[in-house]
């Protein structure tokens, strides 16, 4: 039966999550580009959001969510036909119109996460093309493996609300991209510095915000679980920013807001597979690795891997979504004020699993979008011209300028 | 007349305004510019990486002034925006052969 | 009896749909306008709000909501007086307060929807004191007719959440204005471009996301009519964007941002009234024929009427709401998913209603408005000297500048 | 036990209140400062809210909510010990780990009002020092007085939503500060104006959204008195907004925008106390009086005090939150549509106490930031250098600057 | 040659372009600038306190041009600038040694 | 001493720049401008109307050289800047009567 308390709380988590993509994470990496670039990184947020929603109720929900096999859910929901409009969802309280709305803001919002990694050069064309495709091949099984019903279901992997599904598809993904399209001119040394730190906090807190519907609503009811999980969130979020300060204000004796912020969204990232089975002991010790581990992994692939991931999807969201994955099977224990082992696993069992989900997961990104990418990229091309690239996407591909002050 | 253009650091614009209005200077047109000489950029860090901002935020000055009172401004200026350090400017002098009031039409000195 | 679910969602959704004008509908025109005139678009936007909410307390939710005749409400709870701080509105489980507050956002943002009309040439006094007029004279009327219980409602008219009441009353009385206001200097041919595209997303987000509260909130309840409202609103506003956004690529080998979200928008207006009563099917046929017409509509409305609608009201608004006021009755049916129609009415039948309302909308509306329009030009004025047009309302009108940078 | 709909709410309002300071309250005031020093406030704001988040979960939620002695709570519930995944909070329908983040979010924003009053001078280390130990000196002990069964609550004090407990505090200590930290240069005749008026708005509306989750919030449950408090909150905003436009008006024949929205935070701040415990008439009256009071106040403490308190956080504030707890004490009353004084408490009694709990808030306050700011000032200093101050502290304290256009 | 430069009006550049089209002279430079002199400036008020905007808007147009027509140029853009309101701003004339165009190399008042 | 006023595309400013140092010339100043010449304007489309923004945003370059190498200045800047296409700018040359170094008080070519 439908509780209007659970529904009540799913419907809003849904607005907030759309809220964490439009404009939340359009901001975010709408800060971090050059202003000649600020409206082609709105544009595909938004464009990308509109395709991933069409496309999720023609084929992409019941690609996940209906029975099929261990690997990919079936066509039986495709068009949302045998969706009933007082349809409940099994073991919930909640209308499954709900449900496919709610889900439908996560898949919008991965397949934008990768944006980040391919700004201030990529052809439109490809975008599109790409993210949809990638929305079917890659996000809508691992989807269904997880949450779905799918083998790393079945083998109860721990993924609350999508360290591997969301996190690790979108930054695996972007250094798939990265890699064959090249970085934009002058990189490493002679980057541009953001254009709008100011707008990229705007972003990151909406970012936060949102992130509690992202989170607490993937309890999918209003109660304990949802509230505990909403202040490991927070806890994991503020941990995280503040070593990400700390590490600046050592290093550069100054402390910058992008650090700060970028390192909310490490936080962030690195909570979610585990934000609705830890405590918050967990929720701090989250935030404190993850904020770490991935303040060093943005140095790494920009100087050691001599990726151009622009925004840093891989070092932040993939590192973050694959370290909290994994220790979600540590802190998910009850002497770290988890809730404990399903039965019959064990801390070493459960870790096996993790480990099992985040390197499945990494595999199959890895390829299914490599292929994508050569496939599209024959359809329409990759990059745009150099002079395209030095004059700014906004003019170029959409003929407008973000300022006329 | 002559034709005035100062380089100098943004915050000593008021010190510099004050000391040309003892001087009776009553008009000038600032304009925000980038300057590259041999003051080092600035360095801006994101995510660990360094920017190197190699123009720094300067402002222009430019006045017109009758031929008699130019070396006084120029002094003047010159004592207004220094501080000593690297980065505070130049002063440049031009020849200026005629000036015009676009509301009265005055010419010469009179439309200064 | 109040139910706690169904009362935190209509919480919720009263924030929204403040949110939605605040700062929504303000950034989304703002950025549309003259960085000279940012300020005065918001202050508007503000002003209105506030006059609004005050005048709804006093006298228009009486108007509206209270027993009265056939074509306007009584004055039995001006002041709102006899509104008991424990009754609860016949039918649902949410508090009278709520309803009153709740409904306090849609009177709001109406008045404020027709700001789009007349913005950087407009006499703030004559903004103040036509729409507080307004809101008296069309906008508490029509509501009556259509939510109160007036000859609209007996008739069995379908508007869930607004397209009438809200969107074409709008519309109609925008173009009213800008017709006797007259146009900009330099329209059509030498207008200046919007001088923020980032910001009219950024207010195209909030208004997306709020809308969540206007749609679905108006189910009055956290249930499975929600649910089914928030979905479809978000398919036409997706299904719409992509269709500006393809004709945009067509036309001019460019998509733009601005175009794109000026597609989420006439989407969400022409789903707005169906939203409560049509299924996923019904969502994306409205967005896609809103799209569509709003498009064409815009070039209509300013070259061939040579209106000044600044931002598109006519276009946007009154012809989005429109045309899902007429689809409701053909997408109702249950042959297309929707919730089928009142016992004894056809497609035929219903149609020939929401034709009615319709017309008779816009005809209450242009008239009251060209009256209301005399009078307060009599009072102070209409339009601003073409020296203060040159100079910007922010500083002429307001004293102040947007940007100091 | 958890009720479901009771707990939606609080869930949807611990994230309205996160939205008031991040980007809400941040924005606000970054629009108010030179360019040069945006990212300065907004790193001061993400930076106390990571920190205050922190706090809260080691000790400060043990120091106001557990039972201790009059003064001040103990230490039973330091690192959250004690507190279980189910627990309930007493006479509620919600989990105390949400109540946690609920008031978690107060004691964010409280220490980040004061920030308002030192902007464009201040050291970032003093900041991130005292802000923490004011939580625990001054916040979490008059949480306590006020909400966690100290001595005011014991003497039957009125303070709903904080208007004692967040706005005094804040107001007094933010003056404190400033007498101590001295103005900035050119005050008071050549400070710059506002560098983004536009933003202060975008700031303005998103506290005014979220405070519908702060004061209709701390009913904490969704039901008539959410309903009431939520309706009275916004005609108090209202009514101040148009009171302080009004007078601008009449004195300078121009409305402003940025005091326009300043209108809008002196009637929220002014409703606050009384939120919960008045009808609309007296949700009207405490706009008018705290528009009046606040715009007057402002003036004076810059005129007459020559305090610069740069963003007005005592005038503000600190005068709209002592206000409305007087008031409250007159509005309660049944005859203006509150809900009665307690069981033998009159007006006059109640107004004794209301004025007591005033007066020890601001002794308290103002005492205890003396003490904090002279030990903070002698471990990292107060002010940075002369020349920083001209540079702006987003390049000399972090490193960063806010536009390249 | 001589290179002339005017402070104007911001609202007046669509008039004085469209009577420079009219004498044949192609091209200009525009910069925005702020402009200190007899015009006082603005007030700004928030929060009932005064800001005072010394500096007011303005463009600058700078322009190469042919001797020959300077006369002729400087007068027209004093008639398509002119409102007769204090703050029109002033045109100054100076010499210009040579012109070059980046794209030909072409020199002299080929260039221009 | 000659005044050079170089107007340059945008995106050719770190290669104009990298040419002069090799030239040894160690200060300029860059100014953000806006150009209407025969390159025509770029055209915006909002909502299917057509926007013309007949201004082009360029670079000026100001840089005060000693009267020996002005040529080669020039010619640098001319290499350097140079596209081929419309729109590439033009080079002014000016006479530069005097310069002063506001931090220590050099004058002429000791001040540059
Ligand atoms: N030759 C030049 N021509 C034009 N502008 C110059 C020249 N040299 C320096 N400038 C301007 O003067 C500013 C200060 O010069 P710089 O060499 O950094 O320090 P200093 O003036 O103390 O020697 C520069 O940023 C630049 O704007
Ligand atoms: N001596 C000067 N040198 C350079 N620019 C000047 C000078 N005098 C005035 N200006 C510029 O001309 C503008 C208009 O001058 P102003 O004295 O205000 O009015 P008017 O031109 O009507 O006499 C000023 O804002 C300033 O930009
Ligand atoms: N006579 C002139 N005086 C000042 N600036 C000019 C003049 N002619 C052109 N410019 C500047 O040079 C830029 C390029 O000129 P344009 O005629 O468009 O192309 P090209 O330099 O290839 O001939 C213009 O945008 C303008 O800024």
């Amino acid at each position: 039966m439908v509780d209007s308390g659970d529904t009540a709380w799913i419907l809003t988590s849904t607005a907030l999550v759309l809220f964490m993509t439009l404009p939340g994470l359009a901001l975010f990496y709408a800060g971090l580009v050059q202003s000649k670039n600020i409206l082609s990184v709105l544009m595909q947020c938004v464009a990308i959001a509109c395709l991933a929603s069409v496309l999720w109720v023609v084929v992409g929900y019941s690609l996940a969510f209906t029975g099929g096999n261990a690997l990919v859910g079936g066509l039986s929901k495709a068009f949302l036909t045998g969706v009933s409009r007082d349809g409940v969802v099994d073991g919930t309280g909640i209308p499954e119109t709900l449900f496919i709305m709610f889900q439908m803001t996560f898949a919008i919002i991965t397949p934008a996460l990768i944006l980040g990694a391919y700004v201030e050069r990529i052809k439109f064309s490809f975008v599109m093309l790409f993210s949809g495709l990638w929305l079917l091949v890659v996000y809508a099984p691992v989807t269904h493996w997880v949450w779905g019903g799918g083998w790393l279901a079945d083998m109860g992997v721990l993924d609350f609300a999508g360290g591997i599904v969301v996190h690790v598809t979108a930054g695996v993904s972007a250094a798939v991209v990265v890699w064959k399209l090249g970085a934009r001119p002058g990189f490493p040394d002679q980057v541009r510095p953001p254009h709008a730190p100011w707008l990229v906090m705007v972003g990151a807190s909406m970012l936060w915000v949102g992130w509690f519907g992202f989170n607490a609503g993937s309890a999918l009811a209003a109660g304990t679980d949802a509230s505990m999980a909403m202040l490991v969130t927070h806890l994991s979020a503020c941990v995280a920013s503040l070593v990400w300060m700390g590490i600046e204000w050592m290093k550069f004796g100054k402390p910058s807001l992008v650090g700060l912020v970028t390192g909310t969204i490490a936080g962030l990232a690195t909570i979610t597979p585990a934000s609705g089975f830890v405590g918050p002991a967990g929720g701090i010790c989250l935030g404190f690795v993850g904020g770490f581990l991935c303040y060093f992994a943005v140095d790494f692939v920009k100087s050691r891997c001599k990726l151009d991931d622009s925004l840093d999807v891989l070092a932040v969201h993939g590192v973050g979504g694959a370290t909290g994955t994994l220790l979600a099977a540590v802190f998910v224990s009850t002497s770290f004020g988890g809730v404990g082992f399903a039965e019959g696993a064990t801390m070493g069992s459960q870790f096996g699993v993790q480990v099992l989900g985040v390197v499945a997961t990494i595999v199959w990104s890895a390829a299914a979008s490599l292929l994508l990418l050569k496939i599209v990229q024959a359809i329409c091309g990759l990059r745009v011209s150099d002079d395209d690239v030095i004059e700014g996407l906004d003019f170029t591909s959409h003929g407008e300028k973000g300022y006329h002050l | 007349m002559k034709w005035i253009v100062a380089i100098i650091q943004p915050h000593r614009l008021d010190a510099v305004r004050d000391a040309l209005n003892e001087l009776d200077i009553a008009g000038l047109t600032v304009t925000e510019v980038r300057g590259y000489g041999r003051q080092k950029g600035q360095t801006e860090i994101y995510r660990g990486a360094e920017y190197q901002i190699s123009y720094l935020p300067k402002l222009k000055l430019e006045l017109a002034v009758d031929a008699k009172v130019a070396t006084k401004v120029v002094d003047t200026i010159r004592e207004a925006a220094g501080t000593g350090k690297i980065g505070d400017g130049k002063i440049f002098v031009l020849d200026l052969k005629s000036a015009v009031r676009i509301r009265t039409g005055e010419t010469g000195t009179d439309a200064l």
